[in-house]
C-alpha cells in the first residue's frame, strides 16, 4: 500500500497542471449544450488534442498518450481543479469509444476514434426513446435489413439525446428482430435481437429536433429516423449482439470513466470557499453539511483509487460499478443544495451553482436511474432475491 | 378547540378558486416567463395581469383590509388556504407581497393608490438583502409599487416607504425561476423619492417586522401548495408511466418515496393553519403608534410561525426532488410543467427566513444556546471527545 | 377555527394536573416490562382507576368519565408531561377494548370491561407468530370446534406477545377454516376463516415463555396453545370473523389511541432540556436537530388535533392513521438519537434515554412495519397501483 | 498510489482471522454479558480470555511493538484489517486499546508489564472523561492495566501513568452493551499510584494525544467490521425470510435499505485504510523527548482520521438502523444475535470523538468559522434572514 504518487505521475501532473494554467479560457465560455457554446466548447477541444490531451489514456496513433489509469485520474483532477471547461465529446470519448475499442474491427477503431479524438465528429447517444427509459430492453426503433445495398433501414424515436441537436453522429440501439407480429421470432427475447448502430445525422429520413432541458440550455433533442439507410460497417459488434455490447458501454458509463473522483474534489473545495466567504460566518449548522461535502468528495475519491487499484490487478467493478454512480450522483445533489442554501435569497439567481444544483439532479436519473442502481446492487451484490 | 376553517375562509377559497382553476394554468405560468433573450414579454405579464384583476374582483386583493377601506376584514388565518391554492396553481405574481405584506400597510396609512391596487390594477414587490449585500425584488420586473424594508430607516425623517417602479433605478436578473421577474437595485432611492408609509424608525421597523412575519406565513401556505401540485402532477405520471411492462407507480421505492413526500406535506398543512390563527389573535402588527411591546402571545405567533416554515420548506423541497426522480428524465425538460412548480419551490424555501434561519429562531426562545467556538478549539482531543 | 381550549377543558386539564401531580411516584417504577415492575405498576394502575383515571373516556359505568376525544388528549398530554407510568394495560385499553366496544356482546362488555379498567384482568396481544408478522393472514394456529362442550380446541404458537409473561389473558386470531388439506374450503382466502378468541392464560394447556427484549426486559413472550378450550363466549365478533374485527383494531392501534401528542411533546422537552444542561452548550450541529425534535413534536400535535376536528364531524381518518404511525415512530427515534449524541460517551450507560432509544426502535416495526404502511400510504391515500 | 493491502497485513489478518472466526462467536460474546444481576460472570470472563491467548500467541497484542521488544514491529496501517475483523466478530476485549493505544506506550516505556501484554495475559482500557465530567473506563471490570489520559498532568511531576486495576477505586456500571465492561472512577487515583509511562505535562499530552488518534482510526475499523457483520446477519435472514409468500428480501424497500448501507460501509473502508497508512506514515507519536512539533503531514494524518471516523460510524448507525428494520420483530430480542454487534456499534460511535466532534475538527482545518451568535441575534428579521 502506497497512497502517494510516483515521480512518473507528479511529473505527468506537473506538466498537464502548467498546460491548463496556461490555456484554460480565463472567463467561462457560454454553455456546451447551446449551439453558440457548442461551437466554442469545439474550438476549446481542438485545443486540448492539439496538445494531446484530449484522450490521454488512448494510443498515441490516435492522438492520445497512453497515459497509465493513474495518470488519467490524475489529469482529470488537474483538468476539475482548473475549472477547464466540460468535455462536449464526452459522449463519443467516454461511452461510445470505450465500446469500439472493445468490438469494433481495425477498420472501424480507424474510422472513428481519430475523428472523435480530434472533435471532428461529435457522438450523441441513442439510447432512450419515448416509451423505454431506464427499461432499455423496451425499445421500438427497428432496423430492416437492406440486402441489396448492403445495409440496414432504421426507423424510429430516440428522446433525451444529450447535445443531439448540435452533433454529427449518433449511436444506438435499434431491434433488428421482431419479437411479435408477422415474421417474429418469439425465442429472441426482449434483450435479444437488439443491434447497436452508428448512424450519421446527417443521413437522408433524420429528423432532429431540439428541446429545452430543465436548466434551461437546448440540450437534449429528439431524433426521428423515417427509413434512414446505414451501410453494415456502421454496425459495432454484430447483428444481434446490441444488449451485449450497450451493456458494456453501460458499464462503462456508470463506472469509472465519467466520473472521475476530480471533479467533486473541485466542487467540495467551492463550496467550502462559498462558506468562508459568507459575512460573518455560516450558520452552524451549514457548516456540518459543507464538512460532509468535503468528507463525501474524499470518501468517494479513496473508494475509486482503491477500486483502480483492483482494476489493475485485474479485478473488474462489474455491479460494483453502481455503487460510484449512486455516491456520486446523491453527493453532487447534495453539495449542491447546500451551496444553495449557502447563498440563502441569492441562490435562485442564475449562476454556476444554481445552474450546477439543476444538473446535479439528472445525476440520480440518467446512466440507469437511482432506483435500478440500487436493484442492481441488492441483486447483484447482495445476492437478494429478484421480485 | 377546532381545527375546522370558517365560513370565511371557505368562501373566499371557493370564490377564488373557481377563478384559479380556470384561469392560472401552467400557460399562464409560462407567460410570465421570459423569452430566448430574457426579457419579459409584455403580452404575456398583460395575461396574468388579467387574471389578477378577476381574483380582485373576488376581493382577494383586500382580503386582510377593512372594509371600511374597500376590503373583505377578514385575518391572516383566513388567507392561509387561499393562498395554498394560489401556490398549487404556480400564479406568477407576488400575491403573498401584494395581499399579505403590503395591503394592511397601505390601507394603515390611507395611501392614495389602495383602491388601485384593491382592484387588482397595481402588484406590489418587496425588496430584500441578501448576504451578499445585493438588494433583490422578487416580482420587481413586474410591479407597480415597491417597499424596501432595509430602506425604513434611511430617510432623514426615519419610516417605511412605498415607492412607485419607476422611482427606482434596477436591472433585470436572469434566475431559476423566469417568472420570479427578479430585479436588483441599482443604487439607493433618492430621499424624496416614494410616499412614507409609516414614519419614524421605531415605528417603521415594528410595522415592517410585522409584515414579515405575516408574508413568512404567507409563504409557507404558497410552499405547501406548491408541494402538493408536485406531488399530484407525479402521482398521475407515474400511474400511467409503463416501464418493465406495469405502471412506475407500483414499485415500491417510487411508492415509498411518494408517500413520505406525501406525509411531509400532511404534516406542514396543520402548522401553517395554526400558525396563521396564531397570527390573527395575536397580531404584532405594530401598526399603533409608540414603541411595540412583543408580548408573549405575539412571540408564541412567531414560533408557530417559524414551525411553520420550516415544516413547508421542507416538504417542498422533499417534494420536489421526489417528485423529480419518480418522473426520470421527462422531468429534466422545460416543455414538462413540473420545473414550473420546483423552480417557483425553490425560489421560496429561502424567502421570508429559510429553514436554517427559523430553526435559530427557535432555539432561542427554546433557550438553547451553542457551544463557543473558543472552548472547543483549545480542549485536548480526549476532553474535546466529550463535548 | 379556534385553537384555545374550552373553559371545561381546561377545568379538565386542571383537575387532572392537580391530581397527577400529587399521585404521581416521585422514584420513577421498576420497568412495567419486568414481573417486578409490573406488579408495581398495577399498583398504580388501580390507583389511577380508583380516583377514575384509568379510562377517562369510557363510559360511567365502566369506571370512566365519559370525557371527550379532546379531553381525552388534554389527560394524555398532562400524562405525560408529569412522567407518570407507562400503561401496562394499554394494550387491553387500547387495542381490546375498542373492539369489545364495537363488536361485543352486551354480556361481553360488562364481563370484561370493567375487570380491564380496574386492572383486575390483564390483556397480551396474541398477534405474531413466528411464521407470520406484517403478514397477518399468514397465520396457522388455528381453533377446531367442540359441539359437545360447545366451544373451541385451539393450538398453535403465538410470538412477541408484549407482556404476555405477566398478563392473565390473551386476544388474538386463529383459523377456525382450514384453508387447504382434508376438509378444507379453498374459497375461504386466506384472509377468511379467522376468528378473534379471548383466551385465559391459566386455562389448561397453555404453556408461556418469557424472554428478552433489546432493552433487557423480559418484555415478551411465546405463548404456546396445545388443545386449548374455550367456550364459545370468548369468540368475540362471531365465527370466520377475525380478520375484519381485528382490522378495527390495528385501525385503532395505529390511529389516534395509542399515541396521543403529549407523549412526544413531553419527550422533545426533555431533550431539550438535556441540551441546555450540556455544560458549555450544544455541538451547533446537535442544537439543529434538537430544534427540529421541539418542530416535529408540534407538527405532530397539530396534525393529531386536526384529525380530531374531523372526526367529530365523522370523517374517519381510516388509512390516514398509516401517517400518524410513519411520523411518530420515526420522530421518536431521530428524538432518542439526538439525545444519545448529546450524552456522547455518557449515552451508553443504562437510563432513560438509552432505555428509550432501544424501545424506539421498535416503533417502526410494530403495529404493521412502516413499509407496510407506506404500501398503505402509497395504494390507498395516493392510489398507486398494488405490485 | 496503490491501495493493495501489504504482505505484512494480509498475513496478520490471515494468522489471527482463522482464530477469530474458530473462536469468536456469538456465544463467546455473551459469555463476556452480565447475569441477570448484572454482575459479570468469571467463568465468561475466562473464557474471552482464553481466546485473547491464542490471539495473542499469533502476535496481534504486539503487532506495532517493535521486534525488539518482542513485537510484529508492523505499522498501524497493517493492523486495519485486523481490526475490522475483530469488529465482525464482535470480540468482548479492548483490543484497540491494548493493541493500538497502549502497546506502543509500554514499549516506549520499557514497561514490565509489556511481556505479560504480549502474551495476552494482560488486558488494558482507556479511561475517557464525558460531558457530565464522568470518568468512564469501558472494560474497566475486565482489565488488568488502566490508562486514564486525563490524568497525565495532575500528578506533581506531570505525567501519563498506567495503573493496575487494583490500583483504582471504581464502580461498575450497567451500559446497554453488557460486554463493554464499563466501570465508573469513583475517585481520582493517589498520587504514588500506577507507574509512569512518558514524564513530564508537554510529552505525556503529546503522547496521549498520539494514542488517542491512533485509537480513533484502531476504532472506525472496529466499527466498519461490526456494520458489515450486521448487514450480512440481515442479508441472510431476509433471503430466507418468507412474507406474503415470498422472501422479505426480494421487496424493493428492503434492497434499497440494505443497498443504501452497504453502500456506506464500502464507502467507509478504504477511508480507514487511507487513514491508517496517513498515520503510518506521519505518526504524530509525541514518544519522542522535547515538545512535539504538529508538522502539515501529520495534521493531515489527523484529518484522514476524522474523515474515517465520520464514515465509518454513520454507516455503523445506518447498517444498525436498516438491519433491525430489515429484520422486524426478531431483530428485537436479545436471543438473536444482531442486537451483540449493534450494541457494540452505539458504544463505539461517540468513542475517541463522535462524528459531531470529527466534524467540528475537520471544519477548523478547513477554515470553516461559526457565525457568531450575537450577530445573529442583533438582526432584524430581514436582515437575518439573509444571513
Amino acid at each position: 500500500m502506497d497512497l502517494t504518487w510516483s515521480d512518473e505521475d507528479e511529473a505527468f501532473r506537473a506538466e498537464a497542471r502548467a498546460w491548463l494554467s496556461a490555456n484554460v479560457p480565463a472567463a467561462p465560455l457560454p454553455s456546451g449544450d447551446t449551439r453558440e457554446g457548442f461551437t466554442a466548447h469545439l474550438e476549446w477541444e481542438t485545443k486540448l488534442f492539439d496538445a494531446r490531451w484530449a484522450v490521454v489514456s488512448w494510443p498515441k496513433r490516435y492522438g492520445g498518450r497512453e497515459a497509465s489509469l493513474w495518470q488519467w485520474l490524475v489529469f482529470e483532477e488537474e483538468y476539475a481543479r482548473a475549472g477547464a471547461p466540460q468535455r462536449v465529446t464526452q459522449n463519443g470519448i467516454f461511452l461510445l469509444a470505450p465500446t469500439v475499442f472493445e468490438f469494433g474491427t481495425p477498420e472501424q477503431q480507424e474510422r472513428i476514434l481519430p475523428r472523435m479524438a480530434a472533435g471532428l465528429d461529435t457522438w450523441a447517444q441513442g439510447w432512450s426513446e419515448p416509451g423505454a427509459g431506464s427499461d432499455l430492453a423496451g425499445l421500438r426503433s427497428a432496423g430492416v435489413r437492406d440486402d441489396e445495398r448492403g445495409g440496414w433501414r432504421l426507423s424510429g424515436q430516440k428522446t433525451w439525446t444529450t447535445r443531439g441537436a448540435f452533433c454529427t453522429h449518433l449511436f444506438g440501439l435499434f431491434r433488428t428482430t421482431a419479437t411479435s407480429g408477422p415474421g417474429a421470432d418469439p425465442a429472441a427475447g426482449r434483450h435479444r435481437g437488439l443491434t447497436y448502430f452508428l448512424v450519421p445525422l446527417d443521413a437522408p429520413g433524420v429528423t432532429v429536433r431540439g428541446f429545452d432541458r430543465l436548466d434551461g440550455d437546448e440540450g437534449f433533442a429528439e431524433v426521428f429516423l423515417d427509413d434512414v439507410f446505414v451501410p453494415d460497417e456502421n454496425v459495432l459488434g454484430g447483428v444481434g449482439k446490441g444488449w451485449q455490447v450497450a451493456m458494456a458501454t453501460t458499464g462503462s458509463e456508470r463506472g469509472l470513466t465519467l466520473r472521475p473522483p476530480g471533479r467533486f474534489l473541485a466542487t467540495a473545495n467551492r463550496l467550502v470557499e462559498l462558506a468562508r466567504s459568507v459575512p460573518g460566518g455560516a450558520s452552524p449548522a451549514l457548516r456540518d453539511r459543507v464538512v460532509q461535502a468535503h468528507i463525501d468528495a474524499r470518501a468517494y475519491q479513496l473508494f475509486t483509487l482503491h477500486q483502480v487499484s483492483g482494476m489493475l490487478r485485474g479485478r473488474q467493478p462489474g455491479p460494483a460499478s453502481s455503487m460510484n454512480k449512486l455516491f456520486w450522483s446523491e453527493m453532487d445533489v447534495r453539495i449542491h443544495e447546500t451551496a444553495l442554501d449557502l447563498l440563502g435569497e441569492g441562490g435562485e439567481v442564475d449562476g454556476a451553482w444554481s445552474r450546477g444544483f439543476l444538473f446535479s439532479l439528472s445525476g440520480p436519473i440518467y446512466a440507469g436511474t437511482n432506483e435500478i442502481q440500487r436493484n442492481v446492487v441488492a441483486e447483484r451484490l447482495l445476492g437478494l432475491p429478484r421480485a | 378547540m377546532d381545527f375546522e376553517l370558517d365560513q370565511e375562509a371557505v368562501a373566499l377559497l371557493a370564490a377564488a378558486g373557481a377563478v384559479l382553476d380556470a384561469e392560472a394554468t401552467p400557460d399562464l405560468i409560462r407567460a410570465a416567463w421570459p423569452d430566448g433573450g430574457q426579457r419579459l414579454r409584455p403580452a404575456g405579464l398583460e395575461q396574468v395581469r388579467k387574471v389578477w384583476v378577476t381574483l380582485a374582483d373576488q376581493g382577494v386583493v383586500g382580503a386582510l383590509v377593512g372594509e371600511d377601506d374597500g376590503g373583505l376584514g377578514l385575518d391572516l388565518g383566513h388567507t392561509v388556504p387561499l393562498l395554498e391554492r394560489i401556490g398549487y396553481v404556480g400564479l406568477p405574481v407576488p400575491a403573498v407581497e401584494t395581499i399579505v405584506y403590503a395591503a394592511p400597510l397601505l390601507a394603515a396609512a390611507g395611501h392614495p393608490a389602495l383602491p388601485d391596487m384593491l382592484a387588482g390594477r397595481a402588484l406590489v414587490a418587496v425588496g430584500t438583502t441578501t448576504a451578499a449585500g445585493k438588494t433583490l425584488v422578487p416580482h420587481g420586473q413586474q410591479a407597480d409599487l415597491v417597499i424596501l424594508p432595509e430602506d425604513r430607516a434611511s430617510p432623514p425623517e426615519g419610516g417605511l416607504r412605498v415607492f412607485a417602479a419607476g422611482e427606482l433605478a434596477w436591472e433585470p436578473v436572469t434566475t431559476v425561476d423566469g417568472a420570479r421577474a427578479l430585479a436588483r437595485l441599482a443604487g439607493p432611492p433618492t430621499d424624496d423619492a416614494g410616499t412614507v408609509l409609516v414614519r419614524g424608525p421605531e415605528a417603521a421597523r415594528a410595522a415592517a417586522d410585522a409584515a414579515w412575519w405575516r408574508a413568512a406565513l404567507g409563504t409557507s401556505a404558497v410552499l405547501v401548495g406548491l408541494a402538493a401540485r408536485m406531488l399530484s402532477i407525479t402521482i398521475a405520471y407515474v400511474k400511467q408511466r409503463q416501464q418493465f411492462g406495469v405502471p412506475v407507480g407500483s414499485f415500491q421505492a417510487i411508492k415509498h418515496a411518494l408517500a413520505s413526500a406525501h406525509i411531509a406535506v400532511e404534516f406542514a398543512r396543520p402548522a401553517v393553519l395554526a400558525a396563521g390563527w396564531e397570527q390573527a389573535r395575536f397580531p404584532a402588527d405594530g401598526l399603533a403608534a409608540g414603541p411595540p411591546r412583543a408580548t408573549q402571545d405575539a412571540q408564541e405567533a412567531q414560533d408557530a410561525t417559524s414551525v411553520a416554515k420550516v415544516l413547508a420548506a421542507d416538504a417542498a423541497r422533499l417534494a420536489a426532488r421526489a417528485s423529480i426522480q419518480c418522473h426520470g428524465a421527462i422531468a429534466y425538460t422545460t416543455e414538462y410543467d413540473l420545473h414550473l412548480f420546483a423552480k417557483r419551490a425553490w425560489a421560496l424555501i429561502p424567502a421570508y427566513g429559510d429553514p436554517t434561519w427559523h430553526r435559530a429562531h427557535l432555539a432561542r426562545g427554546l433557550g438553547l444556546r451553542d457551544a463557543t467556538a473558543g472552548a472547543t478549539a483549545a480542549a485536548a482531543p480526549q476532553q474535546r471527545a466529550a463535548m
